[in-house]
């Protein structure tokens, strides 16, 4: 006689990453159960988007470059999965991002300048999160993955139809809030989707110091919720996974966790250094898996890209270009009175105070 | 904002012998059933009641939809507090014990306290964290800190802290019902203080302090648990010829300057009790603003009752830890009265 | 052209629990690769400590309803996993206990007075964790999995030959630190054993509310860890596999997870009320598959026990009763002084005169 | 216990120009080679050798089983550096910005403040945790956090915090060889100052503040990154006629109230300065025993003059946040200097 258990469970994920277009454009023939190939007319449209995300950090980098920025994370490298994952949201649903996802933000339809705000040192939040459907990019890691627990439990209590979507990278799975966020969408079945973005590093730290796990995905068995993982520079991967995430999130089936295999090409920020840490081969190596080229390739061979169109696409980056810049060359305006203005919704006597101290310190200034 | 009574003038009940695990309890249905964003989860609140019953009952009446048992983690009950917060809920969550607070730190400091000021206004979080704290229950270690000097000295927190089972009732509607997140302590050692009271009951509005009794010799400004214990101090000093002022805070953050100095500036003297810790703990902003807006009204420093400089205790030793009326007494008689 | 991934890992553990005598005291001939029967006299020994073990949380429980003791939890019903697990580890190795624990400290030597210290109110922690080599019983839940995992590093850091095992509740298994000393333990592969009590309940929270897990032995993978699920009222499969991790640890192989699956017969402490959230049936179905009573059966085929053996060791555990019974009756002498003796290993003056104050007052309370 | 010179005073180089990130980093590299139970780890504290350079080579020089990166979770460093430190070891860890470190706060605030105590000494914990923090170094949200209030409040820690290179080095020699655990806080837009120095160097006793400039008319107290600015004030408030001490306290926890009560007593007017918001700030313990001290020996309250009661604010914002000498002669000019 023994205690009674389940005699089925969900497999852990398989080995091999998920791919519709290998890095050579050609098909890669890595499908998973459910997961279509987008259409090429879907995959156009996530190119142009791509393209315009790796210029806009090439041009923030850029103007950081020349201080015109005080820090700046790029995504470059992981655009597929930054404009992948965010285009498969509905508006409805909302998305949560961190410190190293502007390029999200971007697809997500944020302004560039209310982008930037947080890196040009304007405000904190840049964006009213209420507006696009987008909390603001989180810096403490992993602590996003529990707000859009917390968010998809009440969407679902309230029986509205949004899911949400959450950012976190390699070095973010390894933080308490992680673990308790996947537990947390799991046990109440919150339609969740958490894209872990596994670029290899944590600034320095390489993934084998983070985890000893064959990947990342297999956490997710551990709280009977499906994994999967996908070939992360793979846009065709990342957004079919992202979308029968999100379906199954709508069915309420509850949450999902992808991992996507990519690399951070940049510096972790500006004020890194990586060649204490990493080889230049190590990064000359990831360049064959870029997610532009290969699907340029593909594009091209199944006719749906031509030049034409191609530099029509090179246009509109540059275009975007030339309005980063033209945003980043008007200086913001502060208001120093707006330390004050939104810590509490009731005010308070000793703000006010500290805040009227500080208007006569500053008319006396503009006296003197 | 104020809070609408949920029964009307005719039907208020004959007042009874109300607990403050009563009053809380009322609290919470009366938020529940008035608004639908309200929310109660957090560890054991469903089935339970909470390990001390201030949420029994709630589960049955609500639904588990609307209260209900998390799994056990506290920076996860705090983080998705905060996701369901900004999707428009109101959730009212327990901290089961105030060190058990502490593994969700970095989301109340860094979130919780910070959203609002970070999005400009546009985002809100209207949560409610119910942390039970002090000691004097005889619990074992980790079960009767006092953290109320961590959330003090976070800007963008709300600290508040009944000493009764009225404005228990009172403090908690009005702090679920607030824009802002609150920090509502509640003090354990008297849970099962019992008042003649018909709730609803609506007391001092939350940012008040409350002058529990007058007298012009001294203020001693306490809150929470100690309230009782300056209470007792000032019978046993009246006794002496001492007459003794107590006011209870209530509001921790903000800081109830007009209240506490009206009365300072009469006695010109004042002590503050708590039980936690001297060294850093929340007596010491007391002391050094009271300080700061009375200097030249006072005759002899502010003192400061309270806690040692130590962790809390096991059971055995708080009797020595804990200020009592006699150690009040005593620390009075420490001024130089002739000053 | 697809990136390199490895072929093979760690399969997730199976899902019928380890063990070796049924419920019934048959065998059950649920193995494990690598794990066999401990011996009989192994047996016999472990069966005394259990039904020891027994004797003193039903006599500490009762001293508690008598008001003897501030507040109990007690393992009954988890003896097995307490005596079976602590009895694999050497003198040298190092235990991380719960406040559950108290059965392990009994079987680690520690004194019946300094074990209960705690729940008298005399001192937090009772003993000197030097002396038996067992940490102070953890009450913040998880937070010890790390300093199980941190000792156990130090030991192959200095290359001593110290394993750690530590044990934590289904409860605990939700907090972000068992997740972060997993995680750190695979990393790092530190001669940690980690013995999860699956006792079905977190005070009132059941298991399926705190995860949604086929099984909590499933998150080892996730790690890279080996997992596996026992029958914790099965002791001969506890042994078994705890000895089997501790031999792996000391073999430089790293940690194990082993879920025990058991459950908790008593109120979570005695000031709690399970009728408020279990039916008696549960309790009354768990009583089948008690760890003494089928250890009993199988002794006793197998000819190991008769009832001379039984009576003397009802009597040992009797004579255990008696010597709790006779340290609640002496109160320790508690000294205020120590308030302040031990804050610090440089002395303060802050504390000093507190101290001084507070003798002052003492002194002056014995003259009136 | 006192730090031993790993070199003799023929060998000490010639005074150089010295950073206190070098300062830190040499501190780091002696005390390792002194002590093999001493270790290095943390996030990005091995190959990048910390984000800012703190740890520098030592990964090199001790190899990775004395100094590594280890996984990205702060309680997991601080919780497994108990483990090793209850091993004998003696673990020297970052927190990469001090808002990093409240994922630790439970580990810290439960355990590394009180392990000692509740294993009645048998059990110490010589672990040193280094936290970067304050501002003015136009950091994203997080990364200027002043947390010192937090660590100040615990009883069980200590908390100590240079303001030039020299302390630094000495007074982290000291934190590491001592058996109490200690919050190391290192001013991060002190990191590029530098001093003409030779290492080692052994400055005051950590418990000990110290005067860093002489005066007769008010003292100024302040610790890390606001001394400099103390200091300039003096200077401007000197060409004022206002002759003003400046005492750097170093010692957050425990205080020196001897010397402090020295200067305040000869000046009889104090302020407190520091960067974090006041509401609850060190600075409220600071004026509250200090007056508590030196109550007949004032002659005005002792002032705050802090950041605001906000959260630290962005780059653009922090000049007007930020405590400056202006800010300090201006709050100086509102006493009454008749009284
Ligand atoms: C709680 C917390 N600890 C430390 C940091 C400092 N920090 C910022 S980014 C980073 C590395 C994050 O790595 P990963 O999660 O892999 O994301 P990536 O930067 O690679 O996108 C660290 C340690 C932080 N932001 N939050
Ligand atoms: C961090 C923390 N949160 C909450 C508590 C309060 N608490 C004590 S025991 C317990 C339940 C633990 O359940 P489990 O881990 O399954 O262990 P069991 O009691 O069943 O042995 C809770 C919530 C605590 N001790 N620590
Ligand atoms: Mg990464
Ligand atoms: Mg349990």
């Amino acid at each position: 006689m023994t205690i009674d258990v389940p005699t089925s469970r969900r497999a852990l994920p398989q080995l091999q990453p998920v791919s519709f277009i290998g890095a050579d454009g050609q098909p890669a023939d890595v499908p998973a159960d459910g997961l279509t190939i987008p259409s090429d007319r879907t995959l156009l449209g996530l190119y142009q988007k791509m393209v315009q995300v790796r210029r806009f950090e090439a041009q923030v980098t850029h103007l950081t470059r020349q201080g015109r920025l005080a820090t700046y994370p790029s995504a470059a490298g992981q655009e597929a999965i930054e404009v992948g994952a965010t285009t498969a949201l509905a508006p409805n649903d909302w998305l949560f991002p961190t410190y190293r996802d502007s390029a999200s933000l971007l697809t997500r339809g944020v302004p560039v300048t209310e982008i930037l705000a947080a890196f040009r040192g304007d405000w904190h939040c840049g964006f009213d999160p209420n507006e696009y459907h987008t909390s603001p990019a989180a810096t403490p890691l992993a602590t996003q993955t529990l707000h859009a627990t917390g968010f998809a439990m009440a969407a679902k209590l309230k029986g509205e139809d949004a899911c949400t979507l959450t950012f976190l990278g390699d070095g973010a799975s390894s933080e308490g809030d992680t673990h308790e966020a996947f537990n947390f969408a799991s046990v109440w079945q919150t339609p969740t989707v958490f894209v872990l973005q596994n670029n290899q590093y944590a600034i320095s730290t390489p993934l084998r110091e983070q985890s000893n796990a064959t990947m990342l995905a297999d956490r997710a068995a551990g709280y009977g919720m499906p994994g999967l993982r996908v070939d992360g520079n793979d846009i065709a991967a990342v957004f079919a996974a992202v979308t029968a995430a999100l379906e199954r999130a709508r069915n309420g089936e509850g949450p999902t966790l992808i991992e996507c295999l990519t690399y951070r090409m940049e510096s972790h920020t500006n004020s890194d250094d990586p060649t204490k840490y990493r080889d230049a081969e190590e990064v000359e190596h990831w360049k064959q898996f870029d997610p532009i080229d290969r699907l340029e390739k593909h594009l091209r061979t199944a006719g749906v890209l031509d030049d034409e169109t191609a530099a029509e696409i090179t246009a509109s980056a540059e275009e975007l270009a030339t309005s980063v810049r033209d945003a980043m060359n008007t200086e913001a305006e502060v208001d120093p009175s707006e330390l004050f203005a939104y810590v509490y919704a009731n005010p308070r006597a000793n703000l006010i105070a500290q805040q009227g101290k500080l208007e006569a310190e500053l008319a006396a200034a503009a006296q003197s | 904002m104020t809070v609408t009574a949920l029964t009307t003038a005719e039907d208020v009940p004959a007042p009874a012998s109300v607990t403050m695990t009563k009053a809380l309890n009322q609290a919470l249905r009366d938020s529940l059933a008035e608004d639908d964003t309200v929310l109660v989860f957090g560890e054991d609140v469903g089935r339970l009641g909470g390990v001390f019953r201030v949420t029994e009952g709630l589960r049955k009446e609500f639904g588990p939809e609307r209260v209900w048992d998390s799994p056990l983690a506290e920076s996860g009950i705090v983080g998705t507090a905060i996701g369901m917060a900004m999707a428009g809920m109101r959730p009212v969550i327990e901290m089961q014990f105030d060190a058990y607070a502490y593994p969700a730190f970095e989301q109340i400091v860094s979130h919780v306290a910070k959203m609002r000021n970070r999005t400009k206004g546009h985002v809100s979080l209207p949560i409610t964290i119910r942390i039970p704290y002090a000691g004097d229950i005889g619990g074992v270690e980790h079960h009767s800190d006092s953290s109320e000097a961590y959330w003090c000295s976070t800007p963008g927190l709300t600290v508040v802290t009944p000493s009764n089972p009225a404005d228990a009732y009172s403090l908690l509607r009005e702090s679920v019902a607030s824009e802002d997140p609150v920090i509502f302590m509640e003090p354990k050692s008297r849970y099962w203080m019992k008042d003649k009271l018909s709730l609803p009951v609506q007391t001092a509005p939350m940012d008040r302090a409350q002058v529990v009794r007058e007298g012009s010799d001294v203020t001693l400004l306490t809150y929470g648990p100690t309230v009782r214990t300056a209470l007792a101090a000032a019978e046993d000093g009246a006794e002496h010829g001492l007459s003794i002022e107590v006011i209870d805070l209530r509001s921790l953050s903000p800081f109830d300057d007009e209240t506490v100095s009206a009365s300072v500036r009469k006695t010109s003297r004042a002590a503050i009790i708590h039980e936690a810790a001297q060294f850093g703990g929340y007596g010491a902003e007391v002391a050094a603003r009271v300080t700061e807006a009375n200097f030249t009204h006072l005759s002899a420093p502010i003192l400061r009752i309270t806690g040692f400089d130590v962790p809390y205790p096991s059971p055995k030793l708080e009797e020595y830890f804990l200020p009592t009326a006699e150690r009040i007494l005593d620390a009075l008689e420490s001024w130089d009265w002739e000053l």
